[in-house]
């Protein structure tokens, strides 16, 4: 068997040379090592100037099982992936199988010839098939199967045209820790595949050719490392959680840092316990904070009304997953929104918050904590697995942009039999004390209870506490992240989006734009209250609105229906198989709902 | 300042709900007594309560008191603790509260050792939903929803706490208020996490398990009795026939507070500033 | 002091005998007993053949607080109190100084003045007070202050006109139980209280006559009671629950009964166990229920999800009360809506049923398990506590109207390898094996499986499972129960509601009628999947529209205008203070915004 | 039908998701051995289960397997033998499973006593959610969430049970399938709760409760010892040092179907009637 069983046709026909904007699909089996060699192929593109995206999609267990990591690499910021994978590294047939049809025409495979053999099925012969015995490379010549990732790496960096003095830094860097012997057979590694291509494939570039641009100081952050960075900058100095994927980076996270800044995280027994802490700890005084996804956030519903009633700020992390019940738990998908919002015995005041990008998981974060301390209420950082634990480029994050304002937190004694802990304010506000404060001594309980927070069955009592409480909604309003208008905010066609889908509906748009279908895409940052100002704008003048969403039955179209009426010229987009957009599929529907205007019609 | 307090001083306006008669009555006046005599300040009591009849001692009880919802008194209480160190931190519930719906905390609160008092108001009934079995009901316990009596076997709160490793375990009777203060008074003082399960009849469902009921099948450990001995401890408490009333075991093992390295300045206390130069330093290892 | 100080100016200028339709207060401290005298008092009215409603508005303590026992009597089944109280029992100031303000012009008061006096400013004019020393009669007359309560029985009796026959029955057998003695005592104290009206009060008559009707065949029951008999009835021979008001008493109904049906009830150490027990034994082939309310029903959140994916049939009761958290555990709330439909990780079908009267509650509850068998999901049968635990009259329940229709339930053996628990079908569902069943063996997992059960995260797999569960709801959408319609359905003003609030409102619309202002009413029995259809239908042609509930954030209203858009003409009817409607409170809203129409416009 | 049962007849075409070299593979060998041995039919079997990589067994065991969610395999193990006494319930899950967020019913089913066995996997952290610390964990074991060392102290699930009223408790290791094949056994035939905590090693994630440390901290209990002294077993399961293996403690009393009133009929099977007249007659009591 030659190394190179064919050359994609249509490779071989063109001469198209991609600069700048990649996807690299790494597959294999869980718990091989591709998690490493992945964040290294992110590092070279972020160090090489590009800006980088990266998703994984794992199985929920730790070894073996399908898995692939997707590096994206570009010119622009795009949070998502692309339509198609331009190169996959695969170490095993089944990962040949379940991608093939991923790859855009012209696009190549590197596949592990040292054991298995290519089914001739699977060969599609429009991309260029690269057959490079990596395991033998790296087993006869470094000695050590183990670094077979690491051959890939050097077979895909010569393939396509990465900085080979990065690459080799960016190695000694990452395995610096295990020793200099590590750092060496690594590197031998690396050479070894570069070596093998210049061998073999020296004729046959693979149609792919990257151009460093200069390395702006940036970062390159997790959306769950950035949530914790962003609570750890706000002035949180307690978490309570209880590990469940994808939130348990965040307890990672502040696990790690919070003792250093005198702070503490507790693995609790479970979530009922992590949120009745988080509760306790932000009654004392200190700002708090659990993270959690689905089953989890279905345990925490009652306490969070408990948090409600107290009024007590908290700050609840939903890193949401495929479900319903365990459903697709390493999975995507944005099918707990009804939930945060409705979910709950009672009503009370709760502020849910999406960012869209890692950076603006920093910074929603952050805000959480004051607006969780300003309305007295449970705030919500609601994210998807799709953005929580996919890694991107961003700036440096600017912490003199996070404030710690804590509201009506009163810390000059008080004069007890003066002070009402739920006094009836204006705003619904109440001036808060914590335990310790001289003269501010109350009863905080989840039944009713009256100003100074005695018990009390009164129904006008009841009934003017219920306002109060609810009011703060509408004192909230104002100051709650807004939503961001993406694209021509002229255009007729029109968009409704958040969180992990910013990124593939705005790259929707520029296509869509260039197809001569301008659209206007409102990303919702603040998903409670909703803006319903915002939107019924948003929706005024348009020929086609689109609402684009990652489940089953439409919960962001709900809400803005609720808002603009039932329209004829309101489309849903939805997707519920547990991955992400890939621009095509928001592009497509768009496209035929809302064709291009002919010159006639302008 | 040192004034010296008395159990007024942590005394609260409000009315009691508990029918005349109630064990809980006298729970309340140890508890006020208790920390009376420790000469602690209302300011600086954290009280945390479960739902029941017993969970409503939060609002008799002069304090920062936390009435939050049913079986997690345990969890929260942690919490405060872990905020601010300072606080004198008390818990308390009933015997369904503790160790029906919220038994998976009281095992875990057990386990993490916080220096904190635990309370267990045991009427070996559920008071405040009129009078079905709890946990700690007799078998055979005829109920509106056991009617052909309690089919569970109860459950020996101490016992269990004591194989989960607990560090503090005292029983007392309502009815004698005076030893209840003394249990009280080192349940606040131990440095762990130390429970003090309360014989409190429920004078208006529990007619097995009276007054009368109690002063016949209770006794007091005497000073002969070694509260250290673990094993000797497990044999008390689950020997059959009468209930041992006094401090039943005793250790010493750091706290949780200890063990999460908490600093001497309680975290409530921490100056917050985004602008600390190693908050901004995170980022280099993500440049 | 005089035994009457003050004859009602407006009772005294009329003569208004307003037969059979009366409002009794009952009004003391809780646990004294005030509970069996009420249901004595409803009991007669019965047999005397009226229609009959009570509610009680106890506080969430055992003895002492301020408690009231209302029973309402008519000619009208009214499933609802009157705007007004015709006459109040007063036992203390604090129930006089309470409810003062709710008695209809001409109304009376019972004041026991045995201990306490009335204070002047109470005291209103145009109502008549009799001052009874009660505790002094039972105390001196009979020797025993408990017979209190019976004493004024007696006085109340004799007062309004209550047949001395039927109550001497009644007393009698009531306290039948307790022995020859306690009867005695009983019906002595009965006659204490009929001689001191007389030696007093003859020429005072209270402006009330009860005539009697032909007492037919008919029951008193609560509506708690009416769901127990209704599961029953349906084959439920499994409970697990977990005590909290107003739910316990479903659980106490079959801890009572299941038993001698070989079934068993079980007390479950909290909600998470009673959930998931009842899902085992569902899973096991017998039908099964739990019946919590708001904190019960948050935490068995995450559990319903599991339901949802396993298919598995479970019928959940909610008896509302009010929140948010523990909030007024004894009274009545709708706030639980959202919470039920939307309440949740991840999306399943479900089905919400919401009993109008107690007689319906019966009904529904039994339909609940059909449907749960027939669409393999889990179904609530939603209720409040100013309904689940009234006490109304109604005609014997047919239980010949009670199907058990098992569904796809497969009781032949099946061929190991061929049989799929979760088959793709058309309609959603799949024939369903239990435990035992000879080649049914299969993994049910609440994680994303396959046809046959076997786990998978397969993206295509995933989608149409998906789509498989989800459909179920619309082939469940023709045989759910329908709304029912009441008063004039050609009307141009519209009204929606469920659950309790159907006895207030039918009797709004009759007294609207009468002003002139014709009404229709949709009663919602299914809220989910909502009756979209019918709710277009029921909004189109209308001037006004009304939609009436007992919370804050309008979640009827919610879905009602999510099908029917924003409209200028919708109006929210609110009251979230913990009590029910009073008709008055629905008519205003309705009159204000649609008075009725002069000539010309008609 | 009397058939000769195999252990391959408890056996799924199902890969499995586990780790080469896990524990988890012995404790499924075991059961399967124990049930063909014991002539068990899969139709007869009900199998439940947690979440956890130990949670994943569900789908290897060719039966009526039930795979829930985390930390509540026991209330519907228990439901399930309630609505069906003529199967064989087998409950199985992890140490944070069972110990963790299981740690209410676990007490609850230890006094409720239904006959039934319950596997404890027990790999002393939580494998599939990569490697935290569980409620088995040692002081000081450092993770991902505990980067500082464990700040809780481990607890003994089985002197908690003891404690709790438990009537069958047995400790195996997943290296010695003999004797673990024996434990189950007994643990499925015995009238009552069973529970098996099998040590399982998690070869990706523990790397200090390793097949060799777990053979270094074992010992057996032999002949001499009484499995039925309720004192001598709570010595045995706390003292300092090596880890008991084998029945530590025996004990019969009532089942929960006993004290239920099951009929001999079981539930599933009873005739389902709208119009009986016993039925239709609770209606008179109403009139
Ligand atoms: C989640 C939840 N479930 C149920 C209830 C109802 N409930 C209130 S108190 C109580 C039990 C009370 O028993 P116990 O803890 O022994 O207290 P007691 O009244 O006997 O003092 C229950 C079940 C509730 N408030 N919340
Ligand atoms: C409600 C809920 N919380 C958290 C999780 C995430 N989770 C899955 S398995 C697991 C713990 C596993 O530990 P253990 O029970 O010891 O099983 P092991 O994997 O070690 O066998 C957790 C926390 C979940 N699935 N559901
Ligand atoms: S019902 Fe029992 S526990 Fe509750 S207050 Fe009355 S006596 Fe006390
Ligand atoms: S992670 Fe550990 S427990 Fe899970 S399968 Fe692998 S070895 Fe077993
Ligand atoms: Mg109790
Ligand atoms: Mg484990």
């Amino acid at each position: 068997m030659s190394a190179v069983e064919s050359r994609g046709a249509a490779a071989a026909g063109s001469d198209c040379v991609i600069v700048n904007d990649i996807e690299i699909m790494f597959g294999g089996q869980a718990g091989d090592g591709s998690l490493t060699t992945g964040d290294l192929i992110a590092g070279v593109f972020k160090r090489m100037g590009l800006e980088v995206y990266t998703y994984k999609d794992f199985p929920s267990r730790i070894r073996g099982g399908h898995t692939n990591y997707v590096i994206r690499a570009g010119e622009h910021a795009n949070y998502g992936t692309a339509d198609f994978v331009d190169g996959l590294i695969a170490f095993d047939v089944e990962a040949v199988e379940t991608h093939v049809h991923e790859l855009r025409p012209g696009g190549f495979v590197v596949f592990d010839s040292s054991s298995e053999t290519l089914p001739d099925g699977v060969k599609r012969d429009d991309i260029t098939w690269y057959l490079v015995p990596i395991g033998k490379i790296a087993k006869e010549e470094i000695g050590l199967e183990l670094v077979r990732n690491t051959v890939s790496l050097g077979v895909l960096a010569r393939l396509i045209g990465m900085d080979p003095a990065i690459v080799r830094a960016d190695v000694a860097k990452v395995y610096g820790r295990k020793g200099e012997r590590v750092v060496d057979l690594n590197l031998r590694a690396i050479e070894a595949g570069e070596t093998y291509v210049d061998q073999h494939f020296a004729e046959w570039p693979s149609g792919y050719g990257l151009q460093g641009r200069p390395d702006v100081d940036r970062l390159i952050m997790m959306g769950n490392d950035a949530i914790g960075y962003g609570a750890l900058a706000a002035g949180c100095r307690f978490m309570a959680g209880y590990p469940i994927t994808p939130a348990t980076d965040v307890l990672e996270f502040m696990a790690k840092f919070l003792p250093r800044y005198g702070g503490v995280a507790i693995q609790a027994e479970d979530e009922l316990a992590a949120i009745n802490m988080v509760i306790g700890a932000a009654f004392t005084g200190v700002r708090s904070m659990t993270a959690t996804s689905g089953p989890g956030q279905a345990l925490m519903t009652e306490a969070i009304g408990l948090a409600g009633v107290l009024e007590i700020p908290i700050v609840v992390v939903e890193c949401a997953r495929t479900g319903p019940s365990t459903g697709m738990p390493t999975k995507t998908e944005q099918s707990n929104l009804n939930h945060l919002i409705f979910g709950g015995h009672g009503e009370i005041p709760k502020i849910v918050l999406a960012p869209g990008t890692v950076e603006d998981s920093f910074y929603l974060s952050a805000a959480a904590f004051d607006l969780a301390e300003r309305y007295q209420c449970p705030v919500f950082v609601l994210t998807e697995q799709a953005l929580c634990q996919s890694k991107a480029t961003l700036p440096r994050l600017d912490l003199g942009r996070v404030s710690v304002d804590r509201g009506k937190l009163v810390t000059e004694p008080v004069v007890f039999g003066e002070y009402k802990r739920f006094a009836f304010t204006d705003d619904g506000v109440s001036p808060r004390v914590t335990p310790g404060l001289e003269g501010g001594m109350h009863l905080a309980a989840g039944s009713e209870h009256g100003e100074a927070g005695v018990i009390t069955e009164n129904p006008k009592n009841r009934a003017r506490m219920m306002e109060k409480r609810m009011r703060k909604l509408e004192s909230a309003l104002a100051h709650v992240p807004p939503p961001l208008v993406h694209g021509d905010a002229k255009a007729d066609v029109a968009i409704f989006g958040y969180g992990a889908n910013r990124g593939p509906i705005v790259e929707a748009q520029r296509r869509l734009a260039a197809e001569g279908v301008p659209t206007r895409f409102l990303e919702l940052r603040t998903l409670w209250p909703f803006p319903e100002e915002e939107v019924r704008a948003f929706v005024a003048g348009t020929r086609a609105v689109f609402v684009v969403e990652n489940n089953y039955t439409g919960q962001l179209d709900r809400l803005v229906r609720y808002v603009v009426g039932p329209l004829e010229r309101m489309h849903r987009v939805l997707k519920y198989d547990g991955r992400p957009f890939r621009p095509i599929e928001i592009v497509e529907p768009i496209r035929r709902a809302a064709p291009a205007r002919g010159l006639a019609e302008v | 300042m040192t004034t010296t307090m008395t159990p007024k001083d942590f005394a609260t306006a409000t009315p009691s709900w508990w029918c005349p008669g109630c064990g809980d009555y006298g729970v309340l006046s140890a508890l006020k007594a208790a920390l009376a005599e420790l000469g602690k300040q209302p300011k600086d009591v954290a009280f945390v309560s479960g739902i029941g009849c017993s969970g409503k001692i939060s609002g008799y009880l002069h304090s920062y008191a936390f009435h939050g919802v049913h079986g997690r008194a345990l969890p929260v209480a942690t919490a405060v603790k872990l905020a601010n160190r300072d606080l004198t931190v008390i818990a308390a519930g009933g015997d369904g509260d503790g160790y029906a719906i919220g038994a998976g905390h009281f095992l875990h609160a057990v386990r993490r050792n916080p220096k904190m008092a635990y309370v267990v108001m045991d009427n070996q009934t559920y008071g405040l939903t009129k009078g079905q079995s709890s946990p700690t009901s007799q078998t055979g316990y005829i109920t509106g929803t056991s009617p052909q009596g309690n089919p569970d076997a109860p459950i020996n709160g101490l016992a269990v706490a004591l194989a989960a490793g607990g560090t503090f375990l005292a029983r007392g009777f309502s009815a004698n208020p005076k030893h209840l203060v003394g249990l009280m008074k080192e349940a606040v003082e131990h440095d762990g996490f130390a429970i003090v399960e309360v014989m409190s009849p429920c004078v208006t469902y529990n007619k097995i398990n009276t007054y009368a009921w109690f002063k016949q099948n209770v006794y007091y450990l005497d000073d002969g009795y070694d509260a250290t001995d673990r094993v000797r401890a497990f044999e008390a408490l689950t020997a059959e026939g009468k209930i041992p009333l006094g401090v039943i075991y005793r250790e010493q093992r750091p706290t949780l507070e200890t063990l999460t390295h908490l600093g001497a300045t309680p975290i409530v206390d921490l100056r917050l500033d985004p602008q600390l130069r190693e908050l901004v330093a995170i980022q280099d290892a993500y440049a």
